[in-house]
């Protein structure tokens, strides 16, 4: 065991199967000699040299597109996207190609590449550094989209994507690479080094995709959360006294649906969270397996608590994040019905 | 300052359209053997000059002339026309079964068929070619299974795709031949990364991409230049200009750079053009890029002058946007008929042995037309498994894909 | 009023608007001189001049970046992307720029223009002919995106889109192209010149965006769906008997949500049907607002009939398709729930 | 065949790194004046080498020498030195305020002053550039009020993109500066588009693209050259290459084609490459350019040579992958100096007067600043209504936004 941060768990997940695995490489904007725009794959460059580990030309469906022919050869590429809402260049390469290779190959090549991105707000980053575009992927069937929320799950769930013989989109919340932020921007934040979950196992381990995790058991509703929502969740809870059960997805596709619906059976309740814009946010998609399956055991109205309908706006950044006093506002609301 | 001008847009237009006479008189072009062979490890600089000009090997009496001539033995070149009149006879073929509704769509090759075949032959077992939809020749010239190529075509119970592909989207790995997209462009870097994956591992093999004309507009063709001239990877780009992307002529791809030859300048990148209805000069520029590249010299830009002569697809009706006429006034003639004459005139072939293969072929294609028939056709017969439909999307089903094949009672 | 085929009122749209106003161009691949694969630009060149309906590179960033530059002029672009499955190399640039442009620059610079592509499947067009993207656009604050289901909205909606200050997506079911197309595939379609719905007013109107249509009014339970789908819920409505409400949304953003509240509070339950993948689909955004706002009206689980979670099968296409059966199925548990 | 030789994957390197002692007396630099100017019909073929060197004319010792000299006069070139520093003056203290938490984030022009600000002055009123983060001077260069752009950089009560954008993404239509993106190389095509317009509405006016040397790799980057082309829009492609894109060294972008002017060859786009640190250059050369594309001759390509001499962004430190000593041994020197140096040497400006303006300019971004900051800065004093936040998304509201902003309680 040793403490990290979620950004050390993240270069150790990648240290740890480029040592395991020769196939294994890894390259980006600005990963090489620097080691990333946030320091993930500091020092990997000189540990396995320029082969496997390397700076790339900003041109992120070159990127992908490059990681998929090196698939098709037989390595098992880890790149980076610099910021999630950079990821849009390459969208086609991830639809049409990556996702759609076994498949339209019938398994004759396949692309086992892993895609990771920094996403989320909280950082003051504008429109441009701080989207949440996971229900872009949700959509595509072929993917795998993960999320961690904390330094131990980050490594481990890293080692299962790319050792995962489909691709598989990493996505990073920003806010949470030193310490669990909870919305309360006004407050300091425990490192992760003082904080429990920053204890990381050393060397190989995985956590599987597509196994939810009951961050926190309780009788009355049912919180779905997944990233840095998980934290503010869990303030919420605080904060109302409710007894809420908190469910930290980890990994969005597949779902874990039976985790999903043992508890809702359980509650009766629940109270979607999530950062990214409401309209076909992967909120919706949540919200109505929950509809679908728990239909005859809710009590009231399933909610969402999500970002607004717009771009992240620079100034207004507190007011757009989906704090816990929003949260909580939905926990009681949801109770009361 | 100059006084202010009213300015207007150009928008390129083709020579001809229906209803004019089509003339390529006023279109060079350079006679064969006229074109320097540079040393592989040439400097891309020291030959810009052949971006712009034709590599051709046959002159007009069928004689295999200059310093690209005399790579390929009796044999090779009898194979060479077999196949082209293999992969003629078979879109013959897959054309009228189209139109007998027993598949959806296909695209051929008319004329064109020296680029995909000829290329083949330069390279080794175990390179990976990432093809688009109009290059079946690089399996053709393998001797590859015509009925399992025609069981994709049919969607049928022996379809290799399951079902799941359009007709001609082949997919083989074992000889070599990328898993077809259908997305323009993609596969051009795709190809370069696989390229460098190879360079990366210290393997021996290379990666051809390929691209069409009108595609070479798409994005993922500078992804593609981009990386393949940073990491010097050891791939060959390939551009096939047919003159024609469906109803648009090269111009519109092309703009105000001379040749498409000519985008691997911008990238350092060696760039040469080549009759593409000559057997001889593909095979030889081919085979001249393949070894740049596994000398670990880099990347090579080809483009093959060569032209559509039917429709894009089964689709399409070219009589629609350009003259009728425009294919026989084609100055580099048909790939078939002019290696034939090379072979005669070289007296190791005659019109009725021509004759004889023709009909041989014609056989073959049948009996394998036969054969993949029994299997079905996408609307009869033997079809895949509508389970099939739920498989490959992943490596194990996941549990929501396995809810939805019982829901779907399959 | 004339007798058209979808086609050629989308056609007339664009004729209508290129003659009223000089800032509306057309372009896009094989759209000039041809008149586009489908033909919906035929004889447009001719008409307005190369000037103002051309030939583009196959481009499709390009076609809708050098729209949006063409529109920060003060130019109305309607470009057309060949298939919907093409779309994707241009997501950034509509993402990240057209739909953001009149935020990020506080009403500075905007980008009026419409995006046509043909959609969904249904015509043994495989994976790369056949998709319904529909929801990587819904998710995109800033676009409003539009389905029409037969010709008299095709050219009422598509000269709205053109007038509209907003980048539109106008997504074009090409199964409808010819006649209204039910999910029955081994019988005849029935041509728009006999159908009532091919009757199109001729000259300026338009459809306003942000209306959905009550297409069938019923008491027992609320289909939403759009596109090719509404007739196959007709099909269903007819086959089972059951006195169903059928809604045609033909806009998705901005969305029309008072008709379908007003729907489903009366008939209190709810079929939400389109060809799209089911996981993040639009009909979760569709269920969750539904839930949200109907909630104690509702008598029965709401139910989606969608697309499988594959991409879109060549040979096994009927297998796919959403038809009859299964909306009709839908129903039938609907109302014995 | 020639014998199995291994593969490897080439990756360029920058030649020096932390630690090296960085020599750049390898690098070529033509002589100020030794590059002819070529009448702006001249065909692209002719002026291929002009991609390959540098148009420069200050010298060292400060003249203005060559073909390219002389276009400005005095006053315009106290005015360009003017330019120059109020943007590096504006930057110092905004870097400050960034560093006293009065803003998230800076980015500065350090050395490349006199690329934006000499480019503004080729240009009219009407015109549009579409510009990157990095050119500030295009409005400074119009004596564009600073309070305003300060305004923006603290997201204060009066920013007039109401809190929204992150610092420095201004927009003034107005003033031909188009809404800076973020998202690298997706307004360059846009400019492409903006000159087609112009041209179909036979207008007059012109656009400019801006790009780094990073983000040409950037797949919009070829969608622009292939419209600016086909189209012969009337625009300027500016590459600024300031030698890096953050950490990374211009190599990974540029590849094996010896600049990134020579991109614009393989498209038939006119390219000349010029020193970026030469006021005189830039305006001459961007004059020619905006000729051309006026005369309806079609795009051009011109590549800034220059260096990046502070950190890519507040967030950035250079010190962790170049030597501290690079941007001192960048052979082009320092805009402001050598401009200084030439209007000295005219005798038309002197130390004493260098040092009056420098204190006045500072007191006028002072002014301004306090000025702005009456107004508040990110964290405190006046702030953009977060009413604001809902607004714009559309031209009018629908009805989710406004439920949703009701749920907000704004
Ligand atoms: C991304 C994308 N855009 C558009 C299309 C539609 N399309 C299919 S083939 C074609 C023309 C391609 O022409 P070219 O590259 O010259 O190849 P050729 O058909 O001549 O071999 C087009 C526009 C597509 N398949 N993919
Ligand atoms: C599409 C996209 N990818 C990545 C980034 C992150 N990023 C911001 S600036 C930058 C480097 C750009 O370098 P260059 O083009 O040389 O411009 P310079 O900063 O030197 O002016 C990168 C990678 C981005 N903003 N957009
Ligand atoms: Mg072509
Ligand atoms: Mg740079």
């Amino acid at each position: 065991m040793s403490r990290m941060t979620m950004i050390e768990a993240i270069r150790d997940a990648m240290d740890v199967m480029m040592g395991k695995n020769d196939d294994v490489v890894v390259f980006g904007e600005d990963v090489g000699y620097f080691g990333g725009v946030f320091r993930c794959t500091h020092g990997l460059q000189e540990k396995y040299g320029k082969n496997r580990c390397f700076d790339a030309p900003i041109n992120e469906s070159g990127i992908v597109g490059a990681a998929i022919g090196m698939a098709a050869y037989g390595l098992r590429p880890c790149v980076e996207v610099q910021f999630a809402d950079y990821v849009y260049p390459a969208y086609d390469q991830i639809v049409s190609e990556a996702a759609r290779l076994r498949y339209r190959s019938a398994g004759d090549f396949t692309a086992p590449i892993t895609i990771r991105m920094p996403t989320g707000g909280g950082i003051f980053g504008g429109q441009t550094h701080s989207q949440s575009p996971e229900a872009v992927f949700t959509q595509v069937s072929g993917l795998k989209v993960v999320v961690p929320s904390n330094p131990a799950d980050a490594k481990g769930l890293l080692i299962s994507a790319i050792e995962d013989d489909d691709p598989v989109i990493y996505l990073e919340p920003k806010r949470l690479y030193n310490g669990p932020f909870d919305g309360h921007h006004d407050q300091p934040v425990t490192p992760w080094s003082k904080h429990e979950l920053g204890e990381v196992p050393d060397g190989y381990y995985n956590v599987p995709l597509g196994k939810a995790k009951v961050t926190r058991e309780g009788a009355d509703v049912t919180i779905i959360a997944y990233g840095t929502m998980v934290y503010v969740a869990e303030a919420a809870v605080k904060e109302t006294g409710i007894d809420a059960e908190i469910i930290d997805l980890r990994c969005l596709l597949p779902l874990d649906e039976e985790t999903i619906i043992a508890s809702v059976k359980k509650t009766g309740r629940c109270v979607v969270v999530h950062e990214a814009t409401l309209t076909s946010g992967f909120g919706g998609e949540l919200l109505s397996r929950v509809q679908e399956t728990c239909f005859y055991h809710l009590e009231a109205p399933i909610q969402r608590v999500t970002g607004w309908d717009t771009p992240y706006p620079h100034a207004q950044e507190w007011a757009y994040f989906p704090g816990p006093e929003r949260v909580s506002r939905a926990l009681e609301q949801v109770m009361e019905a | 300052m100059s006084e202010k001008k009213r300015l207007h847009l150009h928008v390129p237009e083709p020579e001809f359209r229906p209803g004019d006479t089509p003339d390529f008189s006023n279109v060079t072009i350079p006679k064969a053997g006229s074109v320097r062979r540079p040393d592989v490890d040439v400097s891309p600089e020291e030959i810009r000059d052949l971006a712009y000009s034709i590599i051709r090997v046959l002159n007009r009496d069928g004689d295999a002339v200059g310093p690209w001539a005399d790579l390929l033995s009796d044999d090779e070149l009898i194979r060479g026309l077999r196949h082209m009149m293999t992969l003629r006879a078979f879109d013959a073929r897959m054309m009228m079964a189209q139109r007998q509704g027993k598949t959806s769509f296909y695209m051929q090759h008319l004329g064109e068929e020296a680029v995909s075949t000829a290329f083949q032959c330069a390279l080794e077992k175990g390179d990976m070619n990432f093809p688009t939809y109009r290059q079946a020749g690089l399996l053709l010239a393998q001797d590859y299974p015509m009925v399992k190529m025609m069981n994709q075509i049919y969607s049928n119970e022996e379809d290799p795709l399951k079902g799941r592909q359009l007709p001609i989207m082949y997919s083989e790995k074992e000889y070599g031949f990328f898993s077809i997209s259908g997305n323009l462009g993609t596969q051009y870097i795709q190809a370069v990364g696989w390229a460098m994956a190879s360079a990366i591992k210290n393997d021996t093999k290379i990666a051809a991409g390929w691209i069409g004309d009108g595609s070479t507009a798409e994005s993922d063709f500078h992804a593609a230049l981009v990386f393949a001239s940073t990491y010097k990877a050891p791939v060959i780009l390939n551009v096939v200009n047919n003159q024609w992307a469906i109803s648009t002529f090269q111009g519109i791809a092309k703009g105000g750079s001379g040749t498409f030859a000519a985008r691997g300048h911008g990238f350092g990148i060696p760039a040469l053009r080549v009759d593409g209805n000559d057997y001889l000069a593909v095979y030889a520029v081919a085979k001249w890029a393949a070894e740049r590249a596994r000398l670990n010299l880099g990347p090579t830009m080809i483009e093959y002058v060569t032209y559509r002569a039917g429709g894009h697809s089964t689709s399409d009706d070219p009589a629609a946007y350009r003259p009728k006429e425009e294919s026989d006034a084609w100055p580099l003639g048909d790939p078939i008929e002019r290696l034939k004459l090379h072979l005669i005139s070289k007296g190791i072939w005659s019109e009725e042995r021509q004759l004889q293969t023709e009909a041989e072929i014609k056989d073959t294609v049948l009996a394998a037309q036969k054969e993949a028939e029994s299997h079905g056709t996408l609307h009869s017969g033997g079809s895949p498994s509508t389970r099939d439909m739920f498989e490959d999307v992943y490596k194990e089903m996941p549990p929501h894909l396995r809810r939805q094949r019982q829901e779907a009672g399959i």
